[in-house]
């Protein structure tokens, strides 16, 4: 019997770990060492199944921008560059907050926890706020792909006013639906991730508010770090993939 | 203990299924449904895998009824087609990708790591509801008039050309490919970091390693299939054109995602068994795994090449020749680590002391079956042969050979081998063996035919065939019939045994995994203190030395 | 007993060799990085407004692949982490590169090829 | 026996009718066949192999004789063995299959050229002599003869089991196979991708004619005019001839003996003008613009149907010379029916 089973981890063990015992602490984890990296490798795990699952439209994205270059190039022409450009910024900013906020509760310093989640959180909201505006203007003009999708404007921009750009052959003025439908469904997921996101925020604020993370136990905060950071990843190649395809088509 | 059988059973007189156990420790409906204990878990997976099971094979009931005639007679051609879409949908999405890890895994894994429970108990649950819930959906759909994509969707068929209910059957799947996700998810990561004491990587249970291998591929691959469903909705819905011809849309690139994620799903499916027959060969012979590390790694090797094999489901369908070359290489590669294992587990016999339990008997199955069913795979890898044999009755018997006789066989037999742990009662012995048998002989009778049938050219999804086609159908619904026997069989006397079977004691196999030296069934936290592994695994010395140890001490 | 001894109980023997050491990343690295990102984004902008051909889109990736390791070794402390997770995030990207590798075998080489 | 009279009657003729192996009905055929006894063969001995291992290790090693194991850790040597040999055999049947695979998918030159158009449920057959044929299919023997066939639909899948032969049907896009009926008779035809409802449904029958009995039968059911002739009207009335009519100063280049020719297109790339890209120049033709012209041909998607195509890339084959081009040009002329280019110097 002694073979087996044997006392569990002897008092020295505690030594190599800053131990820290707090009520979070799971009764079928060993330690809360093993609790925390327990948690943030499953993080990182399902943090590979959304790249798998994103990968599957970039690879969609691949294929047709290739395809159908031109298309793809007055599409991209449509979206609003200083909108884009900021709303990076915006986004990376908020990712900073994030950053620093893991730092604030590890440091354990709980008003400044609570006021760089708040930080992270209005931006968040920022960067839907312009995609919203976005989003409008291209409803506006019949952009949506679907039945109402109207390609007019790239078969003939003139007439639209718009002289920098080549007007399409109607086959490939089709083809410009291909590129809209991909917008849509890629910043559309993206933005759909940022809303459980912003989501989960408050309800971090919350608990943050409590206090809940400035005693040690910072595992939430970094693990939703990690998903926070993985979204502006995401946006850090929408954005030059769906916005600077060609910026300069005539020349 | 007698000649013929290893088992070892307390005294019945004295002996008692233990007080405190994980299924006594709380009562009511309500301490199942929010559990957090892995074993409850499984239970509750069992218990509705198996439901869906039957379903699933009512309807496989219901498509050999219908082709034991060649005139479309029993139902209309939409029917017959709604018939085998659902049942390749349950059977695969409902039944097999669950089968043995979401059971045996989430009982075992813990304990065989010798921890109290998987990572994240409430993410186990989650993908338990989960999976109730693409479940329900997929019994809406049934409900409210079926679907008839077949279990692949096909695009621009599923997306332009159908008015049944595509979507939800489509989210349906997509929510119960989260319930794998969240599964394999927990598994990698109990893996790493839940190990007691001693357990390094090349301690563990060969079942431990095989259902590594398939949750990495349930991480990586089923997002795939994930987005490739997504994008069926949005084209559905929305009429976009990324899989549609007429639009400029290209409808492969449907299938390249969708198999993406569906080739190494079939290795989801046979991984896990094949860890169960590793336990289970090593267990009736007295002996290690020959060759364990080659098993080991050939489980990781099948994972990390079924990622690379996907598009000899599409070698005629338009791909490109040069890429179906380099595709069709990379299946014969990924036969390989299969035979390693078969090899190893027949020489795993070797100088063995062997018995014949009921365990034993569906391992040999699956071996037999698997091998056929393995290398019939590789005339479909085969490019040439593939343009005869694809699409027809050849690839139905390819792939029940590997499912049915492979996964299926390998789950009961698993379900029997560790039937003593998970209730603390032995099933009775001699009607199981009858059970095994008959399964055995119905499967080859139901899909030896179709063999046959494939090379004659009878196309699957077929609803009518041509009369001289009928006998070899005729033949291949008997043996339905009798396999369907066969499967019932067991569902009765395990039920039976539950109240009347022989109380199993701790070890009854006299087996050497930790899940063997706890109480049956175990505690909720399974140790009463965290075990040390100080020896290798399939360690039969030690088992002896314990066993004396334990004599002598209690003596 | 001597095997028990040999096999006291050592937790260094099962998780050690995956622990990362815990490292906390102070503020003043996280604003080089948010400098970097931000500096990275202007270039990116600047960059797509010169016509360099057909180094427009290798650049513009270029720019984000910086910028996102970037973002995974030090926003997401890769950097500081184990190796397993090092290991994690390498399989995450390897298993996307299979998927776009292998299926554009398959565009590309199509002889009928709008390629 | 026991067995009643009628019901042994019942029987034998049942089993008479039913099939066991397929006929070999084409050249591959035996090739085909070649390759699946290796492959059984493969099967047989592997399963036989590990069959009798088990067997063999489970009698000697039994518990009742055998009732203590002696443990073995592994072999090296064994474990080598048992995967280069494995590996080995299936190579051979990677290298066997795929030569198979590209005989069957590579049509030799100089075969006669049958298009098949699929669609929801059923199959068309479109000889280059106008014949049309709907789930049937005639063949003379002795001749290669190439399928060059199309979707409207969805997916399809053209098997003819006793050639040997099958090949997807695909939307949007060409596919090709061909074979060589040896033996005169009927075969099934079978569309083996699921198709929707009616896909059982879509099946057909295939008849193998001596070379006389065919020319027979193209006289008996031809229906007046080729495939190349109905593609001149559509030349015509689509109003292609208004740009590609052959002369110096037409906007759009000389169809006369581009197929099979070599194109260079504007984007630098070089395009062989096969069936395939007649058919995606006239779709989509934009994406393809030949070198020395400007993108203003109009796309054709949703105005043509596959059918139309079919003519249309049959007549374009055959036009050697700008001749037919110019005739009709004169004639449609006098009916004002196309546009006529400015410029454009008549004959
Ligand atoms: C559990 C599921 C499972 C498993 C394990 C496999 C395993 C394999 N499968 Fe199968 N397959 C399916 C499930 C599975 N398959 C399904 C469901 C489909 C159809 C999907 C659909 O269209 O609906 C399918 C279809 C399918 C196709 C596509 C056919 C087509 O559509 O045209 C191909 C083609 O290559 C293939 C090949 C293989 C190969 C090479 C293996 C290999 O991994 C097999 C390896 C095993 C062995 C080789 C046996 C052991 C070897 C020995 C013991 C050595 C013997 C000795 C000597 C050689 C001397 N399978
Ligand atoms: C895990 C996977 C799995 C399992 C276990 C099975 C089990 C069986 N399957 Fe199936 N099968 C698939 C996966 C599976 N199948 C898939 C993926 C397809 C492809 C679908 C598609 O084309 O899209 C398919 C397709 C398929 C076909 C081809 C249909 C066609 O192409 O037209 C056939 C035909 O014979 C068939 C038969 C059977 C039989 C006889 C069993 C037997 O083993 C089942 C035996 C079990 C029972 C019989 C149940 C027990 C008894 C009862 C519940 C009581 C009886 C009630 C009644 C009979 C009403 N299956
Ligand atoms: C408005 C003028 C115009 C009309 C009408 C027109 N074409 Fe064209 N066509 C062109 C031009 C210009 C090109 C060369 C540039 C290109 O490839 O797009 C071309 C190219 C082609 C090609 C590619 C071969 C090559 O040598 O470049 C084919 C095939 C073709 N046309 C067929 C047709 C058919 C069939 C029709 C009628 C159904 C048709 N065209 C109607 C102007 C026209
Ligand atoms: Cu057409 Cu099946
Ligand atoms: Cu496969």
């Amino acid at each position: 019997m002694a073979d087996t089973i044997a006392t569990t981890e002897p008092a020295a063990e505690h030594e190599l770990h800053e131990h820290v015992f707090v009520p979070q602490h799971r009764h079928h984890f060993e330690t809360e060492q093993q609790q925390r990296e327990a948690g943030s490798f499953g993080m990182w795990l399902f943090l590979l199944t959304e790249i798998m699952f994103f990968g599957g439209m970039f690879f969609a994205y691949l294929l047709y921008r290739n395809w159908y270059y031109d298309a793809f190039v007055v599409g991209s022409n449509q979206l609003s560059l200083p909108l884009g450009t900021a709303n990076t910024a915006v986004l990376i900013t908020s990712g900073f907050f994030m950053a620093l906020s893991v730092w604030a509760a590890e440091v354990r310093k709980r008003g400044l926890l609570v006021l760089l989640l708040v930080l992270t959180t209005l931006l968040g909201i920022v960067f839907l706020g312009i995609k919203y505006v976005e989003y409008k203007e291209k409803y506006e003009l019949h952009h949506i792909p679907g039945e109402h999708f109207d390609v007019s404007e790239f078969v003939n921009p003139a007439a639209y006013g718009i002289t920098n750009e080549k007007p399409l052959p109607p086959d490939m003025a089709q083809k410009v639906q291909l590129y809209f439908f991909l917008y849509f469904a890629m910043t559309g997921m993206h933005a759909l991730h940022m809303i459980i996101g912003i989501g989960l925020l408050f309800w971090l604020i919350a608990r943050a508010r409590r206090g809940d993370f400035s005693a040690g136990y910072v595992a939430p905060i970094e693990n939703f770090g990690l998903y926070w950071h993985f979204v502006d990843i995401v946006w850090l190649f929408l954005f030059p993939l769906l916005y600077l395809i060609n910026r300069h088509p005539m020349k | 203990m007698s000649e013929s059988t290893i088992l070892n059973l307390p005294d019945q007189s004295t002996a008692r299924v233990p007080k405190r156990n994980f299924i006594t420790a709380e009562d009511g409906l309500l301490s199942w449904l929010l559990t957090g204990d892995h074993k409850r878990i499984a239970m509750l997976y069992l218990i509705s895998i198996t439901f869906f099971f039957f379903i699933g094979g009512a309807f496989a009931g219901l498509i050999r009824l219908e082709l034991l005639t060649p005139q479309p007679d029993l139902v209309a051609s939409d029917t017959y087609n709604k018939f085998f879409t659902m049942h390749g949908v349950i059977m695969v999405f409902l039944f097999l990708v669950p089968s043995v890890p979401a059971t045996l895994g989430n009982f075992l894994i813990p304990i065989m790591l010798g921890a109290r429970d998987l990572a994240f108990p409430k993410i186990n649950l989650l993908s338990w509801y989960l999976y109730v819930v693409g479940g329900v959906m997929v019994i809406a759909t049934m409900v409210l008039g079926g679907v008839d994509t077949g279990w692949t969707f096909t695009t621009p068929l599923s997306t332009h050309y159908l008015n049944t209910h595509v979507i939800t059957t489509a989210l349906a799947i997509f929510v119960a490919g989260f319930s794998s996700i969240f599964t394999g998810l927990n598994f990698i990561v109990t893996i790493h970091r839940m190990r007691c004491p001693g357990m390094t990587w090349f301690r563990m249970p060969l079942f431990v390693w095989s259902n590594y291998a398939a949750s990495i591929l349930m991480v990586l691959g089923t997002p795939v299939l994930a987005i490739s469903l997504t994008l069926v909705l949005l084209e559905r819905v929305f009429g976009i054109g990324v899989f549609d011809p007429t639009k400029g849309g290209d409808p492969l690139l449907f299938q390249h995602l969708f198999w993406f994620y569906s080739h190494p799903a079939v290795y989801i499916m046979i991984l896990p068994g094949m860890g169960v027959i590793s336990e289970v060969v090593s267990t009736f012979s007295r002996k290690r795994v020959f060759g364990y590390t080659a098993v080991a790694f050939s489980s990781v090797a099948i994972a990390l090449f079924g990622f690379f094999v996907w598009e000899h489901h599409m070698f005629i369908m338009g791909v490109s020749n040069y890429s179906a070359l380099v595709f069709s290489l990379l299946t014969m590669l990924v036969a390989v680590p299969s035979a390693i294992k078969i090899f190893n587990w027949s020489f795993t016999l070797q100088k063995g002391s062997i018995t014949f339990e009921t365990p034993m008997l569906y391992a040999f199955g699956f071996m037999g079956l698997f091998t056929i069913g393995g290398l019939t795979g590789v005339f479909l890898g085969s490019l040439g042969m593939d343009i005869h044999l694809t699409e027809t009755y050849f690839i139905v018997a390819h792939f029940h050979f590997v499912m049915v006789g492979g996964m299926l066989m390998a789950f009961l037999s698993g379900i029997h081998f560790w039937w003593p742990k998970i209730t603390g009662r032995m099933y009775p012995e001699a009607i199981s063996k009858l059970a095994a048998v008959v399964t055995f002989i119905g499967f080859n009778l139901t899909f030896l035919p179709q063999f046959i049938l494939g090379y004659l050219g009878m196309p699957r999804r077929y609803h009518s065939y041509p009369p001289e086609f009928q006998i070899l159908n005729v033949m291949s619904t008997a043996g339905a019939t009798v396999l369907g026997i066969g499967y019932l069989m067991p569902i009765i006397y395990l039920a039976w045994s539950l109240k009347y079977g022989a109380v199993a004691g701790n070890n009854p196999w006299q087996a050497t995994g930790l899940e063997w030296q706890i109480q049956s069934p175990p505690l909720t936290e399974n140790f009463t203190e965290i075990p040390i592994m100080d020896h290798e695994a399939y360690d039969y010395d030690w088992l002896e030395h314990k066993t004396k140890q334990e004599v002598t001490t209690v003596g | 007993m001597t095997e028990h001894e040999q096999h006291f109980h050592d937790a260094t023997n099962v998780t050690n060799p995956e622990h990362g050491s815990h490292h906390i990343v102070t503020p003043k690295v996280y604003a080089a990085v948010f400098v970097t990102l931000l500096v990275g984004t202007a270039l990116t902008v600047v960059a797509a407004n010169i016509d360099l051909g057909l180094f427009n889109p290798i650049i513009a990736l270029g720019i984000a692949c910086t910028k996102a390791v970037i973002v995974i070794l030090f926003f997401m402390h890769v950097k500081y982490q184990s190796n397993l997770i090092k290991m994690t995030v390498g399989a995450g990207f390897f298993t996307f590169l299979v998927l776009i590798t292998l299926t554009l075998s398959d565009y590309i080489s199509r002889a009928w090829g709008l390629w | 026996m026991g067995i009643s009279p009628v019901l042994w009657q019942f029987l034998e003729r049942w089993l008479n009718n039913s099939a066991l192996f397929p006929r070999e009905a084409s050249t591959i055929a035996p090739y085909m066949d070649a390759l699946y006894f290796f492959l059984l063969g493969m099967t047989v001995v592997g399963v036989a192999l590990v069959a009798t291992i088990i067997t063999v290790f489970s009698l000697r090693y039994r518990r009742s004789v055998h009732p203590v194991a002696t443990q073995i850790e592994g072999s090296t040597l064994l474990e080598a063995t048992w995967t280069i040999i494995p590996l080995g055999i299936f190579l051979i049947c990677f290298v066997w299959g795929a030569l198979l695979y590209f005989r069957i998918y590579t049509p030799p030159v100089n075969s006669m050229n049958i298009y098949i158009v699929g669609k929801q449920w059923m199959w068309k057959a479109e000889h280059p002599g106008g014949q049309h044929e709907i789930n049937a299919l005639h063949v003379p023997t002795g001749q290669n003869i190439q399928l060059t066939m199309i979707s409207q639909d969805v997916f399809h899948s053209f098997s003819i089991p006793d050639f040997r032969i099958k090949r997807e049907v695909i939307p949007g896009r060409y596919s090709t196979v061909w074979f060589n009926a040896t033996t005169p008779g009927e075969y099934h035809l079978f569309c083996t991708q699921y198709c929707g409802t009616n896909h059982s449904q879509m099946i057909g029958t295939i008849t193998a004619l001596s070379p006389a009995d065919y020319k027979k039968w193209t006289e008996e059911s031809t229906s007046g005019m080729s495939l190349a002739q109905n593609g001149e009207r559509l030349f015509a009335s689509m109003g292609c001839n208004a740009c590609h009519s052959g002369n110096a100063a037409a906007r759009g280049p000389s169809l006369a003996g581009v197929y099979g020719t070599t194109l260079q297109l504007t984007n630098g790339a070089q395009v062989l003008v096969n069936d395939a890209y007649l058919r995606d120049a006239i779709l989509n033709p934009s994406q393809h613009v030949t070198a020395g012209y400007s993108p203003i041909m109009p796309t054709y998607q949703g105005q043509i149907s596959e059918d139309g195509l079919i003519d249309l890339v049959e007549y374009l084959k055959n036009l050697q010379t700008n001749y037919r081009v110019h005739q009709t040009l004169t004639t449609s002329e006098s009916d004002q029916a196309a546009p006529i280019t400015p410029g454009v110097s008549q004959p």
